[in-house]
């Protein structure tokens, strides 16, 4: 695209009209008007439609073809939420209409709110956090608002894995913990004596994801939340993999006391570039009475809001992303009990059967057996031939899929980390290894060619040092 | 249904490369004791024509005002149907954080443009991707700006109680002091300001207008705070912003607020967008994603994610932010939003707002016991006393298909807060005051 | 507002460019005396929100019925989610005829996959791009067959009356004849039929199934035109031919029809899309644009509209085509509905039409008053007998939100015609027996 | 875009669900059963999102860039008009519904009628034809039976100038007409003295569009409107041009007695790939009462549908491409009568300011001002450098536009044929004349390059002559 919409602004330029203004014109005072209009584009209906149609060409979603971006779960995004989002009963509603006036956005809220509990093996949930981060900064204010009124202030520390996602020590420290960082094991998993190491009175919790970010279960994770338990610390769970497992294990069932769940990941609505997502916290009853509010109750008159009782507060004006959340209901309600599981199952079977075709040319140094994902290191390859996981990244997209998610986890050199998700065919998985297979050839008679990857899009790759060096950071 | 492509043949011939037994198999690391047995609790699958069924109903289930007089943190602008289109292109909607640039220039670049829009607006110099709402971006750069030495927050007792809220739970949580200075007649006092700042105070926020409407006096409470070492931060309603003096102009360090008014709709409550923006010098203090400009090797000009050395993915628990997800297609749509309005639309919006608030005002205090709460320059939102029960006011306007201004408290007494957008009419109004008339008599 | 990007002072600028004085200048070639003076009588320009509230509000002014009885031409079946949003891609929507193949090779594709898709349905070798819609396609297919030595079209008294007016409209126009012949029991008849032929007919049209929904026997009907060396056109119903015999197992020499029931809303009668397919003999003959498969000199499968010499910007007065603009995008929409629904998608829908039209013939027939017209296999709609006004029996059932069956005349005398299709329930019908009991009480 | 649908498909996959069934499935009589099931795709729902989403992404439309496609009137379509089409009062409505039901839609039918009578100077008309060569059969339909009636057997020819659209032709002998066609003169207009030569007792009419289709008003429309109405002749108007005149000048006050609208190219609505369209048939009160039916009329009652008296019959089931009205609707109520005006002058104002970019270089044979659009002839430079209409044509491809009608009007060698309409920016034009330019100069310099054009476009030019000579028409 060449230029900015700012760019294409030519003064006197519009495509927008009002009805006729009935009223009169009032004046605002002149001291509190600003000094000259701010720039906005100036550009007709046809330039900005041709604009964005231009930019969306220039853009890569899943409708567009494979993404198996590890960690982020990018399912197809069943159209018919689209169309559910869109009904003007949903989007034409105030957010503090009078309850009664609302029973259908309270109704679809507080069933979709049941069934995460039912997944998750939860009893109480919150859909106010708008993302997985957010639910994560959620979820430790309830641990920590718990702590302090169990008598627990001593309690400070969050342990997380070292393969954990950023977001989880990030979090931790908004939060207001103290992270300590615990490394894993040789096979990918918790290592328990350093877990039990760290362990102590100072434990507040432990956030774990399971599977981890390695795409391996935590077969021991019911010693391990025993022994978090036994010192008084909770369990918060990352339910961004959530979709590895879903009705075949429970986090509650796992001991897990306080989750999010990532609605644009595990329940198909879409990423939309970066967001909107919705991250619910869901938890214990113990922990129901921290729950952000308003939850959302159904009494004998209906559905209503509450706000809980030793509520940490809201975390988001409002009553969460609304609109995702109708669309992750569109999908349940699709999906069904069997449906979940099916998924979960076929997302699974998808990550082995891609691992299966790679694992005898790239290095899978978690053996050759996955869940929803798993992690390849390009180390090994990089050594001989000077090629790595950005590399192969970008030479897959010259091959037309997106590349998979690369250097993460942090505990991987070169790492690559691939989610292929249940909605794809065998045919695209086909495809895909025979692109990686043919790239990692690449890698070793021409690479070359890899490292001037990728030559077909718009650009080639940025120059980021210089981005971040001299950043320029609007039009 | 599960949107699998697989047919049970191929998943078995799958099955068989990947060398498990069965689908049991697979799950072998999964403990038998933590197996879910049997199936969930959920309702059985349902096609797609009963879904959409089930939903319109639900929604159907909901009330579509005709007329609103509602505002307080939400409102209801007119959204050109191009920015639906637009903005509902599939590769946007279906594409995630642009992580590998060369794949998503569009996406790239519309963040680009989407900082360069709340530049323009806030007259700030760097401004991030967006965060989750408006609420969020409030409490994002209280945080921001809030450091060992000086961890309390000052927030004027004006603000909106869902922004007081969750300033509350962030300031609760990451152990700040949070504390509120008073108004005088509906509006912030920097005197009351100025007696409660001291060393100890990172920042101070206020909002514009605030949650009665008003209009405050943002330079003189953003000298207080910086004579005192703090910073200032201001949350303001974006399309007040294409007439009102910037926080730039009022010299805030930070200028927040919630552009769901700029192309989203209500939506009871969400998706919105916090927008963040702030002066150069603090660019790298800036929490979430934020996208640059840069060339390719060709030279030609490229986007990509930068200063990410703030991030949660990078430094981890040295991060600034934890944010990873955000609300990158509310930032499209308000900036699509504010392309089709122009400078002119959004200018020729902002003074609808002002105009039909002030009729507004004149007329309903007109009528007995809905008098003015306060006095003041008002934006498009104003208290007026209530004489009656708001809930019956509230039934009252309803069987009218109007949906009442919030009932609120004040400092002052309850009352009820009236808000007006260009999608009013003057003889809305004009039939509203009828009403409140037989209300009142 | 008329979408024009220039302003006035671009326009001016524009003008001194061309080198007219005036914009009146521009047009000095229109003599003064034909010029319009003053301004239309057209209302004044509104805005976007005007126009779309104005036309909801139009919109609502009509009744959209919760249960559909009705059909005869068109039908309410159920559109999934997916068509809507892949039709309305902004490259589909807003490009034109794909004169130029490289630019639209996307277009040409999905021409190509819709050929297909008639091929398929129809068992016939060649189907064009289609025509208007489907009484359209039944007369450029008899327009196809007729010359001078053969200028009569025969077609069954029980084809559609809508059919049956453009027909004749048709070879009116074209100074072709058009006769009917007989039916019995509702059903067209070949001894009829082969009375009427002759070394004149051109062609017989009869359609599956016919206008009451029986299915006819299109075996002896074609075997008769055949042995007077008349060609046979079967208008079908596309959604039928998922199970019933195709106009090519019946030798037909054209299969054409309407083509709306695939993926296309009732919309008031329009667009709506006419297929048309014929035996590869023929394809020369074919009305309408084709795309074909070729190569590029890099040996890249192209698709291209071809066999142009059959059309109107080649050969003028001596094509045999007038069709310019068609209806493509509803030949898209038709394709990818077809995809979405699956060969046992399309057979299910099918199945349960015949087995809803099956249930509610029989409990329908059993009311006192309603038996059944005729005998014999129907597809999805059925005539029954009506007791009642049937003004007063459409008036009773709207008021419970049902759409009647159509009232018509048929040979045996008035009736209603009921339609069924997936959309309809167990339910639905047994509400519209109890209410058609008491009718007839 | 590797593969059709069908060649994706795979036995078993399916993306599509009904609600259970209630209801006892039927046997259908084995001797009604075709032999086997349709060959149709089997594909899963993202399988099919992806193949559509790429095939969209392979063509190009007005939302893509500049359109300027002579005698097309590619204009911006706006996104409002598809809002009103979607709306499900109009979409959900049975054609043969009571008229009483069925109010909203014959308002706007009624409405639309009323305000294209306007446009045009016609006193009547059907909002029947689905396209401009429909409305032209129509037409001619209507002239023919009005001769009958009115005992003018004997009018069988119908004149039809060389410059004209090949639809005119072909319509005519559709109806029944012989076709005389009528040389243009030098200045492109018709030749008087070659239709006086023409017109006689046999004349049944003349077609003609005014503007014609090279881009040249016809000055002396008044006088050839006397000399056919003289000989008992009709004149038809082709509509296709009417962008460039409307509110400007009118068909019925030109003299025309019956005319074709396309509301697909002057009123916005989008053209779909090649369709729907709309071409209603308006003209003068006498022939009214051969109007094909129904038509609408507005009574105290409401309005309601009724049957021209001489009716010339349905030319298509029911009312026409109804939602293709809806858009011309949405977009008339949104210009009022001083923009469809302004619209007019701007089409011409674009056109004028184009060829004044390009006539210096370009040859363009009618001089150098033209109505809506013009039309330029390569036949000198195909001479000098062999590059001609088609061979620039694939080079713009190559630019990002699409490129004019080329090979039409038949009269100009090498035409080139361009329509810039109303909707496009200075800029726009500017880029255009400068591609345009810079071909003319690469013609000149490196005509090879010009005869591999395009090379950005996912596939080269096709061999038509191998289609056409061994047709491959399905998959
Ligand atoms: C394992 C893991 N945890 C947490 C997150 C954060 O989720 P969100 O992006 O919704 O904030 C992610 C997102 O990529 C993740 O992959
Ligand atoms: C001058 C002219 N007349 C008639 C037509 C035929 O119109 P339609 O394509 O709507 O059938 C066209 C279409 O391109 C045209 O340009």
């Amino acid at each position: 695209m060449k230029g900015t919409i700012f760019e294409k602004s030519r003064p006197g330029r519009s495509g927008f009209t009002l009805p006729a203004f009935d009223c009169e014109y009032e004046r605002i005072p002149e001291q509190l008007l600003r000094g000259g209009p701010p720039l906005l584009p100036e550009v007709a209906e046809v330039d900005l439609v041709r604009h964005y149609t231009a930019l969306s060409r220039e853009s890569f979603g899943v409708d567009c073809g494979f993404y198996p971006l590890g960690s982020c779960t990018m399912k197809y995004n069943p159209k018919i939420g689209e169309d559910a989002a869109a009904l003007s009963g949903f989007t034409d509603i105030h957010p503090l209409q009078p309850e009664d006036s609302a029973q259908g956005c309270l109704e679809a809220l507080g069933t979709l709110g049941g069934y995460l509990c039912e997944i998750t093996g939860m009893d109480a949930i919150s859909l106010q956090p708008a993302a997985g981060a957010h639910g994560e900064f959620t979820g430790l204010s309830m641990i920590k608002a718990y702590l302090g009124a169990t008598g627990h202030e001593e309690k400070k520390k969050v342990l997380v894995p070292d393969s954990a996602h950023g977001t989880n020590p990030a979090s931790a420290v908004m939060a207001g913990f103290t992270v300590v960082s615990i490394p894993s094991a040789a096979d990918g998993t918790v290592d328990l004596d350093a877990l039990r190491g760290a362990l102590g009175e100072d434990t507040a919790a432990l956030m774990l994801t399971n599977p981890n970010t390695l795409g391996l279960f935590e077969k021991n994770i019911a010693a391990v939340a025993g022994m978090v338990h036994e010192v008084g610390g909770l369990l918060y769970y990352d339910g961004a993999n959530l979709n590895a497992v879903m009705g075949i294990t429970r986090p509650g069932d796992m001991g897990f006391d306080v989750m999010h769940l990532n609605l644009h990941k595990t329940f198909a609505t879409p990423h939309g570039g970066g967001g909107p997502g919705s991250g619910p916290v869901a938890c214990k009853s113990f922990l129901a009475p921290y729950l952000p509010g308003p939850v959302v109750d159904r009494t004998t008159q209906g559905f209503c809001l509450r706000q809980p009782k030793h509520s940490v507060g809201r975390v988001k004006a409002f009553n969460g992303n609304f609109l995702v959340c109708v669309r992750a209901l569109a999908y349940l309600m699709t999906l069904g009990a069997a449906g979940v599981r099916e998924a979960a199952e076929n997302a699974v079977l998808n990550a082995n059967y891609l691992l299966a075709k790679l694992r005898g040319t790239y290095d899978a140094p978690y053996g050759g057996r996955c869940m929803h994902e798993f992690v390849l290191s390009l180390e090994q390859l990089k050594k001989s031939t000077g090629i790595g996981a950005t590399d192969i990244a970008k030479g897959l997209i010259d091959l037309g899929m997106h590349p998979p998610t690369v250097h993460f986890p942090l505990i991987v050199r070169e790492a690559m980390m691939i989610e292929p998700t249940e909605t794809e065919s065998r045919e695209t998985l086909d495809a895909a290894a025979e692109a990686m297979l043919r790239l990692y050839e690449t890698a070793r008679t021409d690479p070359g060619a890899l490292r001037a990857a990728p030559s077909g899009s718009p650009v080639g790759r940025p120059d980021e040092a210089a981005a971040a060096r001299n950043p320029v950071l609007r039009g | 249904m599960s949107y699998i492509p697989s047919t049970p043949e191929e998943r078995l011939e799958m099955l068989g490369a990947t060398g498990a037994q069965s689908m049991e198999d697979l799950f072998s690391a999964v403990p038998d004791h933590l197996r879910f047995k049997g199936l969930l609790d959920l309702p059985p699958a349902a096609s797609e024509f009963e879904v959409i069924s089930a939903l319109k109903e639900m929604a159907g289930r909901n009330k579509v005002y005709q007329t609103w007089f509602r505002g307080a943190g939400s409102y209801r602008h007119y959204i050109p149907s191009v920015v639906r289109h637009l903005a509902s292109r599939a590769e946007f909607v279906t594409a995630y954080t642009p992580y590998q640039a060369e794949i998503s220039q569009g996406i790239l670049q519309s963040i680009f443009e989407y900082q360069t829009l709340i530049c323009e607006l806030t007259g700030m110099d760097v401004s991030n991707a967006g965060v989750y709402d408006g609420a969020h971006a409030a409490a994002e750069a209280c945080a921001m700006f809030a450091d060992k030495n000086r961890p309390k927050v000052l927030a004027a007792s004006t603000v909106k109680p869902m922004t007081a809220e969750v300033l509350r739970t962030y300031c609760r949580v990451a152990g700040r002091e949070l504390e509120f200075f008073g108004a005088e007649d509906g509006k912030a006092s920097s005197a009351l300001l100025e007696q409660m700042l001291d060393t100890s105070v990172c920042c101070v926020y206020a909002e514009q207008p605030n949650f009665y409407g008003l209009v405050e006096d943002y330079g003189e409470l953003t000298r207080a705070a910086h004579a005192a070492g703090a910073k200032m931060v201001i949350g303001s309603y974006p399309i007040a912003l294409a007439v009102l003096k910037t926080p730039a102009e009022y010299g805030a360090d930070a200028a927040v607020g919630e552009a769901q008014p700029l192309g989203m709709p209500p939506a009871f409550g969400g998706p919105y967008l916090g927008y963040m923006a702030v002066k150069a010098a603090d660019a790298r203090k800036l929490p979430g994603r934020i996208a640059g400009a840069t060339v390719d090797a060709a030279g030609r000009t490229a986007y990509v994610l930068t200063l990410q050395a703030r991030e949660q993915h990078i430094r981890r628990e040295k991060a600034s932010s934890n944010i990873c997800s955000n609300q990158a297609l509310c930032a499209l749509t308000a900036t699509v939003y504010c392309a089709a309005a122009g400078p002119g639309g959004l200018k020729e919006i902002a003074m609808r707002c002002v105009s039909l608030a002030r009729y507004a005002a004149r007329r309903i205090s007109a009528v007995s016991g809905f008098s003015m709460m306060f006095e003041g320059f008002f934006f498009n939102e104003f208290v007026t006393r209530c004489p009656v029960d708001p809930a019956k006011l509230e039934t009252k306007l309803a069987e009218n298909d109007m949906l009442c201004g919030l009932p609120v408290q004040t400092e002052k007494g309850a009352g009820i807060l009236w808000c007006l957008t260009e999608r009013n009419t003057k003889d809305e109004i004009d039939r509203l005051v009828r009403l409140l008339g037989e209300v009142s008599a």
